[in-house]
């Protein structure tokens, strides 16, 4: 059903390395945020490059003169799926963000290492208090 | 009653909206619990509809399978449906928590609201018969879930919430990654369409990445080990009433998803035969049995604990899946339903000390079980729930597990199971140790806790007993659920 | 009626247990007292068979009352009412509680005719009995209690596992004869040893008995061992392997008993050895030899306990037990005195007692099958029978020389428990045939022989100079507080260094792999802790980069599995 | 069973009259005597009149359950001080550290 050769897998497979690797290397929470963001976006291609017909057209149907055959169209069932996950991401997107608004607020800063030594210190000193 | 299954799914999420307009704390909170009870209602009705042994199907909007989303219900879910609302509908009248927790009373609808999406997205993973469908619930019933994970009464909630929707994102992601190779071979996303034009393609490369994606990515929602790492921040720094409701259901949601994609539209020949899963499966069971064991045993604080215990009994559900026979899918099951009542018991009765004390660490549990004692009996008898002991509904599990991996001819495994019901005895054993045998420290509470918490609590812990002696409820629709996927009715 | 009858005896104690919250006073005694009886009633009357019933499609058989399992019914039910008369002045409603549970689940546990039942029972003596223990509510006995616990369970896992596996093996669930060279029977074998004190599966019992309330050790002292010692007489009679083990359990806790100096340990001791007695009539297993095993069963509960009542008495006036903190005690304590030293010549076997027609038997038995070793052991035995229950008890705690303490006598129904033990000793040991007639095969023996009461007279009196000349030239070692070291040096001591000792190596060897990787400048660590820090399997598990790297792994060997085996496949 | 509560030996405070004295010890061991002396004239007797017929030849010699019995306990007791030389710790030992 999909036509081509092999480019848009190594797109898709590139693009979703940055984001794995954004997530993994960064400390920084809005860029592992970003990083999720390419991550989806790589399988939101994904899913379009699936729906591309060879020489199809965007899929409107159009009166069609007598005589004239059926233009091949696009499947635009993956182009609406992905509607829907663009959805999901955006939501996860905010949420995370929100978070992230939330955990600066409580703890005075978005990198993932200040924030694991604030916790560390933070148990640290209960369980010394609690000891004494 | 034709309508049931999209009622199911669109009553809690109609009335989470309502929630958010109705905002006055104490009618939405009475509202939200009607709804869940309704919900409860509904999915019992489902489970008596499916008992006789067909599948209902509901077409949404009138647009026939394969082309419209069609919800499915057959003995299987039915059972996931009546978990997920029966916890909903026990846990959600304790509310957000009182003491120092971080929702005003004027936001408490909020609390509800995500409440409310929550189940509905659990449900919906449960009862959808449309792949993509049950990927949108997913993200639906995660997105909840990390709003409610937030709103923990220490900041660390919020990393914890950061972390889960981190992880839980790659993991949807994942699973949608894989249901892009199954529509790419195939062209529907109909499971019972899937199960029918899969066995054509399934020598295809991309059906097996589409299995291995989908794996991975359930794994990561169902916390199956080493892809467990959420799970313990996000458990012990929710508030309890989502601790309970979570543990207790999103797991197991997780596991129904994959047992129904492994069994259902896969295939058990092509998953357990051709691509070997139980080789997979079965060592990162007896790891998660044994390293969530070993890690309960050396926490200070009992919801940590308990999440790590959920760790290892994951691995129990894991390893019944693993042998792909039958009886391995029951005990699987059927400690769905046994590790929820007893693990949200455990949860809710950590609610009951946290409403009293305000600490969950195991050092101020000292001698509490002379100033509380039927939350700490209830604890005591989730308590040899986890371990297996008879009379428990825990034990009905193991007992499946153990017969599972006799028959299967391993019986090393059903040593280890034993043996690792030995670590369960020994947290539990930290527990009522420190609370029986410890003398109180000065600032214990006065007494027991709000009978707004302790009923649910023994709701469920009296439940996990009534299981664990008569199981036609429990076992027998799990061994019925079990059979009816393995010949292969999605 | 029918439907209670369809119950084995034992539950009724059990469910009776569960209305003791709700009486006080003479109810609360009247009831403790009554439910013995009426459950001894409810055995009379119980059917052979009880329906079987369907449980996760196994047919589970609760009831099954042969005359094995009636013969220790009897002396079961006999052991719970002269311990619950024993325990009756006591305030603590916990402790009738347990007790009557304890006992409940071990009559019940008789009456089981399958390996499931059996086991939940098993399970259940072990959680109700460990109360006991800690109803002491000290430091000490709550470790020990735990101890006790962990033991306990495990033998049950055993049986569990090893039921598992002879069903598999065999279809059946049924308890009847099993073979111990099957891996199921081997490790039914094995959990009914740890249940029974095996050599060095033993040393829960001295462990953990000593440190029970002065009248929870009485009901310890009666069902647990006994128990196991029934379950071993119908699934392994006949088993040669039990003959060495049995005369290794008669041998070795001898030697014990001379240096301890807790009386209630040495009496742990002693009922190791006993126990031996009965693992040797079991190893025998022709039918005299079963009955021997039944018979002395028998006596031992009610000489056993009546000793453990004794030196609980005297534990409750004095306050302590230790044999050199002891001493003169007979002027204060007349009655114990004599009830003690009743319980002490049974044990050792003086004619007109229990244990003269008891031990016998099973002596005769080994010596008809010409187990020559056996029986020389069990003659020797007997000699040390003698020496650490038969005098040392008494003597150490009433006699010896006058410690000073000047206690009262026990209360009246510690006596009348002591006063009812003594008389069965005493029946027992004048009209044998009594025992005889409600044993599991027909005997027809005749104690009371003129050769075999000399014989036996000339042992125990000779034995007798021979401790009192060793004590009168100072040969005797004096007793001296101390703690013995017995197996439970491995799981108290070096289990735990050498747990200690494995996580400094283990902490010095990761020390040494971090720097050699430092020093190695090993790219990919360094890389792996500057960015991500991927947590230890215990540690603090924050990141979502580990669960990432995690998750692309398992994908990769995933993909690789699926691929391998469908390539393999193709 | 007068042998029993006769049994008196090492008492420290011998100089009372009670059954703890040195005294009573002292008479124990004679009465013990006494009986022994008695228990092997029964044998002997039963030897003579009777023929004795045990299950090992052992059993039929003059005195064997009496030198058993004595012997006995002279080797439980020896191995008793041996065994306390090996086993024997501080009362604490358990409860240190």
């Amino acid at each position: 059903m999909i036509g081509g050769g092999l480019l848009h897998y190594w797109v898709v497979i590139a693009l979703m390395m940055t984001g794995l690797y954004t997530m993994i290397a960064r400390q920084n929470l809005v860029k592992k945020i970003m990083g999720l963001n390419i991550f989806q976006v790589s399988v939101i291609l994904f899913y379009v490059s699936l729906g591309k017909v060879a020489g199809g057209t965007a899929p409107i149907l159009k009166e069609l003169a007598p005589g004239e055959p059926a233009p091949l169209y696009s499947n635009p069932l993956p182009h609406v799926l992905m509607l829907t996950a663009i959805v999901v991401g955006v939501a996860v997107t905010a949420l995370g963000l929100a978070l992230v608004v939330r955990i600066r607020a409580a703890y005075g800063t978005v990198e993932e290492d200040a924030l694991r030594k604030l916790d560390e210190e933070e148990r640290a000193e209960r369980s010394t208090g609690g000891g004494a | 009653m034709t309508h049931l299954p999209v009622l199911q799914i669109a009553l809690p999420l109609i009335a989470a909206p309502l929630c958010v307009l109705l905002r006055h704390a104490r009618a939405v909170q009475i509202f939200a619990v009607l709804v869940a009870w309704a919900c409860l209602g509904i999915a019992l009705a489902l489970l008596g509809a499916a008992l006789p042994g067909g599948a209902i199907s509901y077409e949404l909007g009138g647009w026939p399978a394969p082309l419209g989303i069609e919800y499915r219900v057959d003995l299987a879910n039915a059972f996931v449906l009546v978990v997920v609302s029966a916890l909903g509908a026990v846990v959600l009248p304790i509310g957000p928590g009182r003491r120092g927790h971080a929702v005003p009373p004027r936001r408490e609808y909020l609390f509800y609201a995500s409440f409310l999406l929550c189940m509905a997205g659990l449900m919906g993973v449960a009862i959808t018969g449309d792949i993509f469908n049950v990927f949108v619930f997913l993200e639906i019933s995660s997105l909840a879930a990390y709003t409610l994970i937030a709103l923990g009464r220490q900041r660390q909630a919020l990393r914890a919430a950061f972390s889960y929707l981190m992880m839980g994102t790659i993991g949807g992601t994942f699973v949608l990654i894989g249901i892009g190779f199954l529509y790419q071979m195939t062209g529907t996303l109909n499971m019972a369409d899937l199960q029918r034009l899969l066995p054509a393609v399934q020598q295809s490369r991309s059906v097996h990445a589409a299995f291995a994606f989908l794996t991975v990515g359930i794994g990561i929602k169902l916390a199956v080990f080493p892809l467990h790492q959420w799970l313990p921040n996000a458990y012990s720094f929710a508030p309890p009433a989502v601790s309970a409701f979570l543990a207790s259901t999103a797991t197991k949601v997780a596991y129904y998803l994959l047992v129904r994609l492994a069994f259902g539209v896969f295939g058990t020949a092509y998953v357990f035969g051709a691509l070997g899963l139980g080789a997979l499966l079965l060592p990162l069971a007896l790891l998660a049995m044994f390293v969530g064991a070993l890690a309960a045993i050396y926490q200070s604080d009992l919801k940590r604990l308990l999440a790590y215990s959920s760790v290892s009994q994951i691995g129990y559900m894991i390893l019944g899946l693993s042998f792909g026979t039958a009886t391995g899918l029951t005990g699987g099951l059927v400690h769905i339903a046994n590790h929820a009542l007893t693990k949200g018991g455990l949860f809710l009765a950590v609610a009951c000390i946290v409403a009293q004390t305000g600490s969950s660490a195991l050092s101020d549990l000292r001698g509490l079980s002379r100033r509380m004692p039927w939350t700490f009996a209830a604890i005591a008898i989730g308590g040899l729930g986890l371990i297996g002991a008879p009379g428990t509904a825990g034990f009905v599990s193991k007992w499946y597990l153990v017969l599972a991996a006799l028959s299967a001819g391993r019986p090393e495994v059903a040593f280890a199971v034993l043996l690792s019901s030995l670590l369960a005895g020994i947290y539990v054993w930290r527990v009522l140790e420190a609370a029986w045998f410890r003398d109180p420290v000065q600032s214990a509470p006065r007494g027991e806790a709000p009978l707004r918490i302790l009923i649910p609590t023994w709701v469920l812990i009296g439940a996990s007993l009534y299981f664990g002696v008569f199981t036609e409820w429990t076992a027998g629709i799990a061994e019925a659920a079990a059979r009816q996927l393995l010949e292969g009715a999605p | 009626m029918s439907a209670i009858s369809a119950l084995p005896p034992g539950t009724l104690l059990i469910a009776g247990a569960l209305l003791l919250p709700l009486l006080r006073g003479a109810a609360l005694k009247a009831w403790l007292l009554a439910l013995p009886l009426l459950s001894f009633a409810h055995q009379l009357q119980a059917p052979e068979a009880g329906p079987p019933l369907q449980f996760f499609g196994l047919e589970l058989v609760l009831l099954r009352a042969d005359p094995l399992a009636l013969a220790f019914g009897v002396v079961f039910h006999l052991a719970a009412l002269i311990a619950a008369l024993y325990a009756l002045q006591l305030q603590d409603r916990m402790q009738h509680a347990a007790g009557l549970l304890y006992a409940g689940a071990a009559i019940a546990a008789l009456f089981a005719g399958d390996l499931i039942t059996l086991f939940i029972f098993w399970e259940f003596t072990a959680l109700a009995s460990v109360l006991l223990i800690w109803a002491r509510r000290s430091e000490r006995a709550r470790h020990a209690g735990l101890r006790y616990l962990v033991v306990q369970v495990g033998s049950g896992v055993l049986l569990l596992a090893g039921a598992a596996l002879h069903y598999r093996a065999t279809g059946s669930l049924a308890f009847g004869a099993l073979a111990p060279q099957s891996p199921g029977g081997a490790l039914i074998l094995l959990a009914f040893g740890v249940k029974a004190a095996f050599p060095l599966l033993h040393n829960w019992l001295q462990d953990a008995y000593p440190e029970a309330t002065v009248t929870g050790t009485v009901f310890l002292s009666a069902f647990t061992t006994k128990l196991a010692i029934y379950a071993l007489a119908r699934g392994f009679a006949g088993t040669e392997l039990l003959i060495p083990i049995g005369v290794t359990m008669t041998f070795f806790p001898i030697f014990y008993a001379v240096v301890e100096n807790d009386m209630r340990r040495v009496l742990a001791y002693s009922l190791n050895n006993q126990l031996g007695y009965m693992v040797v009539g079991i190893g025998v297993g022709t039918p005299l030899a079963l009955s021997g095993t039944v018979a002395h069963a028998f006596s031992h509960i009610i000489y056993k306990s009546l000793l453990f009542m004794a030196m609980g008495a005297v534990l409750l006036r004095v306050g302590r037990i230790g044999a050199s903190q002891l001493g003169g005690l007979y002027r204060s304590m007349p009655w114990t005195t004599a009830f003690c030293i009743v319980g002490a010549v049974s044990i050792s076997g003086l004619p007109l007692f229990s244990g003269f027609i008891s031990k016998s038997l099973i002596l005769s038995a080994a010596a008809e099958q010409h187990h020559t070793v056996a029986w020389a052991m069990l003659i020797i035995a007997s000699a040390g029978v003698l020496k650490h229950s038969g005098i040392k008890i008494p003597y150490f705690a009433f006699f010896a020389h006058d410690s000073g303490l000047r206690v009262r006598e026990a209360p009246l129904p510690m006596l009348i428990a002591m006063g009812a033990a003594a008389t069965a000793c005493l029946v027992i040991g004048v009209w044998p045939q009594l025992l005889y007639d409600i044993l599991p095969h027909p005997v027809n023996y005749e104690p009371y022989t003129a050769a075999h009461v000399i014989g036996q007279l000339q042992l125990l009196l000779f034995a007798a100079l021979a401790f009192a000349l060793l004590l009168r030239f100072r040969i005797y070692p004096p007793e001296l507080r101390a703690t013995n070291l017995d197996t439970d040096w491995l799981y108290r001591r070096a289990l735990p260094a050498a747990i200690r000792a494995a996580a400094r190596a283990q902490r010095r060897l990761r020390a040494a792999a971090q720097t050699r990787a430092a020093r190695l400048g090993h790219a990919l660590i360094a890389w792996l802790r500057r960015h991500h820090t991927p947590p230890g399997l215990l540690g603090e598990p924050w990141s979502a980069g580990a669960t990432a790297l995690w998750a692309a792994l398992l994908l990769a060997a995933s993909l690789l599995l699926f691929y391998l085996r469908t390539a393999a496949a193709g | 069973m007068q042998q029993h509560s006769g049994n008196g030996g090492n008492g420290e405070q011998g100089a009372g009259g009670g059954l703890d004295s040195r005294r009573a010890g002292d008479w124990a061991i004679r009465l013990l005597c006494a009986a022994c002396l008695l228990v092997l004239l029964l044998d002997g007797l039963l030897h003579l009149f009777h023929a004795k017929h045990g299950h090992f030849a052992a059993e039929n010699w003059f005195g064997f359950y009496g030198a058993a019995g004595a012997l006995s306990i002279c080797g439980i007791v020896l191995g008793g001080r041996w065994l306390r030389r090996l086993v024997m710790r501080d009362e604490d030992y358990y409860e240190r550290d």
